[in-house]
């Protein structure tokens, strides 16, 4: 789960962190009161799950009221690489003199978190990371023990930070790893953390992610509002329970367990088809998580045919082949022509049971993706 | 031959009296699965599919002699189980619970890092050894005997293969789901190492899929001198950077790692033929064979 | 530090561990409102830090307003093993079937805590520790993670305790071990833990001792009242930052560093003496903390003979000498007689220096010591 | 010959800038200690008593090749320190700073389980080998070098016995104060095996005190064959039960473990002649060589 900057900002504010001094706002009218109250410069910042929001246009400062009034207007409404942008966060803007990087994230390769200090912020981090990776500091954490005090302070000085500023920084990086840990992120970042003439630090952006798998014990951040799906299906999908993907293509696709799916999408692609999706309908195949999952690809206009493909291990092909066929009889004329392939337990009384009238029938992955591919074909042609 | 587990493997389940556990501890004795045991805090005394029960793993592992636990406890107590289980006189704990927070798995891992417990998973199908046990929820009937070691972190796409590698009578001494989550415990390289010492294993499947670095660890493992043969397979060449899909570690990173281009290059580097798709996998082990 | 019963449970209570409804009464008219707010039967509990208050008549039960008013008489203001009785808790009483123990405290040997259960409770813990260890359930912790639930469990599980009740028992473990290790406690300890008939638990008694190198960062601990000091000697030295250990005998002693002051202790008893005190006056010796501990062994009315006995390593000679002849000078007449020995940085200076109408000066630890336990045989024939 | 320090031993010290670091590192220049850097966090680039200060430690250890460190950090921030010491590139860390929580130790100790570095200490007066180098607050001029190791866990006992030994003439290979506290990093046993391999070490002398186990189990080790001869001294004969001595570890619990009977009995079993006096200690010392 991904938090917007100005939820990300309260929590850090909660947790002590320097925060600039801001206000929410969905109207121009409430953006610009914002904006009066806090005093000018301000930034006005467009609150969507979209990198590079600067260079896109989704933020703008204002020196004076009607420069407020009109960046507001320009951006509240506005469409940032697909998101519409319905809250803009207004900020007292930040006279710096010197912009960091400060993260926490899980190394996934030492199976351990990592804090990372570098001296290049306000830049795209991931870039620096991959022409550069000497100018980022990484300190290994003990995940038993959590970020030691003089790990920070290592981080901190190996990057190279001012020794004026040094001992907030590293203070800034101790309290992002607690709250990284407190809060079960995945992502903790302030990109940039900047420095004020007068040697104070502010967090300027925040980025804060948190497990999915952890949001059982984080109740006040499961309740917030989010919009991180990026259009209506995955939301859908998400309601759902589905780990659903949407892609460009034409072929949809169902099955069950990523490995298999992310094959399924694969061999699609081998035999000249584009994917349409990637939706794992997950463990069992109860009859409405099988209509659920032909209601999401047929709702995708640009599916032009299906495959379903199961291997059932826990999932029982005569379960997955009944939901198959309830599903469809339910509509007068089936949308798009499905081809099913159905393996392991149970598979044969599955095949048996399928109502072929409804459906193709194939007896392995590769024959039904290749003619799932060529209906596509036969529609588009 | 084998790796890991046997018919002799006396194994625990912790969260048997779970719907699940309950489920898959009699799939697993259905099986010939040598289950001795529950573990279970607040049911000592009682029996689930005939097993007798035992409030701690401690008492389970040293009152029925038991080697190996299989975890199906909910993922908001998993982690603790798991550190039961590392903390008891057992060789292997394989854990199925999907949706653990990768924090606890970060601190199970440290623990790990402490002990010679063998941790498999967690969110993985389990392992077995056709004809002898199966510890998890494999479907049993897949699999056939033989001389083929499998490693895999997805649950149903080593179903697929392996029923195309049994289709050609091509058998498996150990089939390995080591899960699909940022961390497990035992890797790539840690079964390609078991397989390499086990002489009944003549060649082993290996199904990475996008996402880490793991595939790309095992094929330097490989390239530095592995005896046995491998072959590969890599799901998701076809996804999208910065979109999971499904398995909390599948998933490619907006700076390009972890892609499936990446993996199969360092896979073909080190000598190991990737097929691209099932069939061509089995083909080249009935190839090496 | 040792808290008071009454302390212990209101932080066990801010925990959330079960304690019994109680207000404390410092004279016999609150003890009397309290037990009838709370209802009978009511537990009076003198809180002093005595260990078996029960026997020695600090604890008694009250079925009704006349029992508790007798109750609280006889217990406020009377002398329990040395310490005045200045307050009482006034408790509900807990009607039990049966006692457990539960404690946490620092396993010195392997240098981790250890958390501790036993279904002996209500009893002297050490003696069953002492008599019989296997009725007490041991679990290392590992104190960079912490209890892990499932030793709680084991160790519970592994004491017999009654499944019924197991989850909560194990339930107060953690907790207790969670605010041992907040609070910086060197031990904390419910004896008994009792569980009533309807299988619920309450802690009946609480112990807390806080380790007092780490009151720094606990200070509203540190600024909780205490009557830990067995007498106005040992107050006193708390006072003045010594640290003091009140005896029997009548040979007062001085010196720096603890190894050594209890080296010249034991040869006090070597020599035939009996030493009256323990005292170290630690690192340093500038005039005043010279003159603080005369003072002490002075005050002390069992002292005949002092020995003051200094190798200085950081400490040098000189200034104590200077210390030793400014303090002694204070007095018309010199209480007792004082023996000093100097070894070590500037130790022949300060021989010289040392006034030799004040003092008498030894060469040696084994002279020094000896003439001490002389003169206070002197004093005494 | 010598244990764990000598006339190479390149030393950092934690806290250089504080009044009792500079004061001491002054002291161990003037006896010769070959310190190579101070670390102290935001005085990098300074200088005191002419050793250049670094901010952090993993930063001196590294640019003055630095094999050893001396912690004078106050105790609120002594732990911090350690684990910075001890996840530095040094082989030695030596805590003088008193009054450690002992919780910290506790996480303190646990990593040390995890590391090949060398603690010694908390809450001693350090560690010397005359003539070549002490790092700590000992007294130089008492010690003298010879074939005497002599290892306590207190501090001015420690002078009283080297001074009982000096003024006869028996010098010393290396002196160790391991420290007061209930958890140290070196104890007896640790100090013991090192100077009974090291062969300019011809005796050794033990000073304990009541409080723990380590002299029982000095006792024990000493008595599995030893080889290099012991003789003992324990302090707090005298020492009532329950009432701490001083050190934190100087306690005779109430269950009457910890006794200074109990100590000399063990070491009396091991064969260690357990000096009643100081001197008493010197003339078993004479008698052995």
């Amino acid at each position: 789960m991904r938090l917007h900057e100005y939820q990300a900002k309260e929590i850090f504010a909660d947790a002590g962190l320097p925060v600039p001094d801001a206000d929410l706002a969905d109207t121009v009218g409430d953006a610009v009161v914002a904006a009066e109250r806090i005093g000018y410069p301000v930034a006005i910042k467009a609150q969507v799950h979209v990198g590079g929001r600067g260079k896109a246009g989704g933020i703008e400062l204002a020196e004076s009221e009607e420069e407020a009034r009109e960046a507001a207007e320009s951006i509240l409404g506005m469409d940032l690489k697909g998101y519409t942008v319905n809250r803009v966060l207004v900020e007292a803007a930040v006279d710096f003199v010197d912009e960091l990087y400060v993260g926490i994230t899980m190394d996934r390769g030492a199976g351990r978190p990592v804090a990372m200090v570098s001296t290049r912020g306000g830049v795209d981090i991931e870039e620096v990371a991959a022409e550069s990776p000497e100018d980022i500091t990484r300190e290994g954490v003990d995940p038993a023990f959590g970020l030691h005090p003089y790990q920070a302070r290592r981080a901190v000085y190996g990057a190279g930070v001012a020794r004026e500023v040094a001992h907030d920084v590293a203070g800034v990086l101790t309290t992002l790893y607690d709250l990284w840990n407190a809060r079960d992120a995945t992502e903790a970042e302030i990109n940039p953390l900047m420095i004020t003439s007068d040697e104070a630090v502010v967090a300027a952006d925040a980025v804060m992610n948190v497990d999915d798998d952890a949001l059982f014990r984080q109740p006040d951040l499961e309740a917030m509002e989010t919009d991180s799906y990026e259009d209506d299906l995955e939301r859908k999908a998400g309601e759902y329970g589905f780990d659903y993907v949407r892609l460009d293509g034409d072929v949809g696709i169902i099955g069950n367990g990523a490995g298999l799916v992310m094959t399924t999408l694969d061999l699609v692609d081998y035999y000249g088809g584009e994917p349409a999706n990637f939706l794992d309908i997950g463990g069992g195949a109860q009859a409405d998580r099988v209509a659920n999952a032909l209601d999401m690809v047929f709702s995708d206009p640009n599916v032009e045919a299906v495959v379903f493909n199961i291997f059932g291990g826990i999932t029982r092909g005569d379960e997955v082949a009944r939901g198959i066929n309830d599903a469809l009889e339910r509509f007068d004329e089936i949308p798009k022509e499905v081809v099913v392939r159905l393996a392991g337990t149970n598979a044969e009384e599955g095949m048996e049971i399928l109502n072929t009238d409804l459906v193709e029938v194939e007896g392995t992955l590769e024959d039904a993706v290749r003619r799932a591919v060529e209906n596509a074909e036969e529609v588009s042609a | 031959m084998s790796v890991f587990v046997d018919g002799s493997t006396r194994v625990i389940v912790q969260g048997i009296t779970g719907g699940e556990g309950k489920f898959h501890t009699e799939g697993m004795i259905e099986y010939g699965t040598n289950v001795v045991a529950g573990a279970v805090p607040g049911r000592g005394g009682q029996e689930v599919a005939g097993v007798p029960v035992y409030d701690t793993v401690t008492e389970a592992a040293e009152a029925e002699a038991a080697d190996a636990s299989v975890v199906f406890v909910p993922p908001a107590f998993a982690a603790d189980a798991l550190f039961e289980g590392l903390d008891s006189p057992l060789d292997l704990v394989v854990a199925i619970t999907e949706g653990i927070p990768t924090q606890d798995m970060a601190r199970v891992n440290k623990r790990l890092s402490e002990v010679d417990t063998r941790l498999i998973g967690p969110n993985c199908p389990g392992i077995i050894t056709p004809g002898e046990a199966k510890l998890g929820i494999l479907p049993g009937n897949v699999f056939e005997a033989g001389n083929v070691g499998l490693v895999s972190r997805s649950g149903t796409l080593t179903y697929q293969v392996v029923s195309n590698l049994t289709d050609r009578g091509l058998g498996q001494t150990t089939a390995i789901g080591i899960g699909g989550d940022p961390i497990i415990g035992t890797d790539f390289v840690d079964a390609l190492a078991a397989f390499e010492d086990d002489p009944g294993t003549e060649a082993v499947v290996m199904c990475g899929e996008i996402g880490g670095e793991d595939e790309e660890q095992a094929a330097e493992y490989i390239a530095e001198g592995m005896s046995t043969p491998v072959v590969g397979f890599i799901a998701g060449r076809t996804a999208p950077p910065g979109k999971r899909m499904g398995h909390a570690g599948a998933i490619v990173s907006g700076s390009g790692t972890g892609t499936a281009e990446s993996k199969i290059e360092a896979l073909g580097e080190a000598g190991v033929p990737v097929g691209d798709t099932p069939e061509e996998v089995a083909d080249s082990v009935e190839d090496l064979l």
